[in-house]
């Protein structure tokens, strides 16, 4: 009783033990990666809602043009460290059963996806309340930055609100 | 110790890393940038040491790496 | 002028003017469905947000055995009557430029998707606020009836709280 | 006038449609049902009269389609 218990233990504590993971993605993340990490989810049964928010790069007018692309550059190190310690507070508040976080490097053209957040929980309240706050941190914490090209082969830094 | 910049401010240097002499803390780093880049006294930007963003005055450990972080804008 | 401005205010008109449209969904929907939905809205390039929410059937334990499916019938007149009048409050509360709604009918096993909802819009909050409305009204509102088949083959009648 | 019947009350009534005389309103509609379908007393469930949700006692137009329905449960 005492083995199978501490066994027990141990088991939930590997499950706890989460390391950093990569997040980026280099040009736009395909549609197909999308409905491929969502069927992956088909063998995990106890999950009942899926939440999910993308990211896509707008043709915003600029002075003297139109925003055509954007190119994407991070502080990958320190990126990584500060998404997973975002992860493990974010999973820590909601009782999730997956978190998926994807952000692309290098240049997303207008209408491609740049990033894709993805959680999963048994109700739906937890994985909605999650994947807002998630998107919200990636933009606000992550160290990474986004150079809007214009057209007339100008450029913006662009800056979260 | 290792400067590393990001986004509009590696514009601005013209390097993505610098490697410079030691110096004793945030502080002085800021004065030093502030003087060889004069562009950085309009700028935003907030430090990591080590990876760790920091605020106010603070010491640099020999070796230690810090970065210049412009507003993030990822998303 | 005048006639110019009365054109644009006719355009603005027709597009103001939407009709009922289907929602359903034999059997499950696919995760290639959703890539295919999404992709289709890289030419939108206004659009800097999609928020997505994905219902799917969980092995619930029920008394004498674990469900296996979940099968949906719908009052599917009233249902699509009221879909829609949901679907145009939503939109004249939040600035969207996209919004689907699908939901499946007849039987979804565990593991599959059973309801599909995506908004989309300049901004992430406008989407990811009309997103979780819908799904709360379409859950609330919408005449709809899950049996949830048990692998000793009785069922349970499914209600939404 | 028609009566359409929905989720579990489908299976209570035994068929998804059943065609009655006219009755002038909805209560004198629940009185004739819970008396053809005693286990019908003890659900609950609401009526659309023409696709329209009604509370309380409501008149029912000759011809109409009234349906039985039980608490949603889609999503």
């Amino acid at each position: 009783m005492i083995i199978i218990s501490q066994k027990l233990k141990n088991m939930e504590n590997q499950e706890k033990k989460r390391t950093p993971k990569n997040i980026f993605v280099n040009g736009p993340i395909a549609p197909e990666k999308i409905s491929k990490s969502i069927a992956n989810h088909a063998t995990k049964t106890d999950i009942g809602g899926h939440s999910i928010f993308l990211g896509q790069v707008r043709a915003d007018e600029k002075e003297g043009g139109t925003v055509k692309a954007i190119e994407y550059t991070a502080y990958e190190d320190m990126a990584l460290q500060k998404a997973f310690e975002i992860r493990e507070d974010v999973f820590s508040k909601y009782p999730l059963t997956c978190m998926h976080i994807y952000h692309s490097l290098g240049e997303v053209k207008t209408g491609e996806i740049c990033l894709f957040v993805f959680t999963s929980s048994k109700h739906r309240k937890a994985a909605i309340d999650a994947c807002e706050e998630l998107v919200e941190r990636i933009k606000k914490d992550l160290p990474i930055w986004g150079k809007e090209l214009v057209d007339n082969d100008s450029s913006v830094w662009k800056e979260n609100t | 110790m290792k400067v590393l910049a990001f986004g509009k401010i590696a514009e601005i240097v013209g390097n993505q890393e610098i490697e410079i002499d030691n110096l004793p803390n945030t502080e002085v780093l800021l004065g030093y940038l502030r003087q060889q880049y004069p562009q950085l006294q309009n700028m935003k930007f907030t430090l990591a040491v080590n990876k760790k963003q920091v605020s106010g005055n603070t010491e640099i450990p020999r070796g230690a790496e810090v970065a210049l972080l412009p507003p993030f804008s990822g998303g």
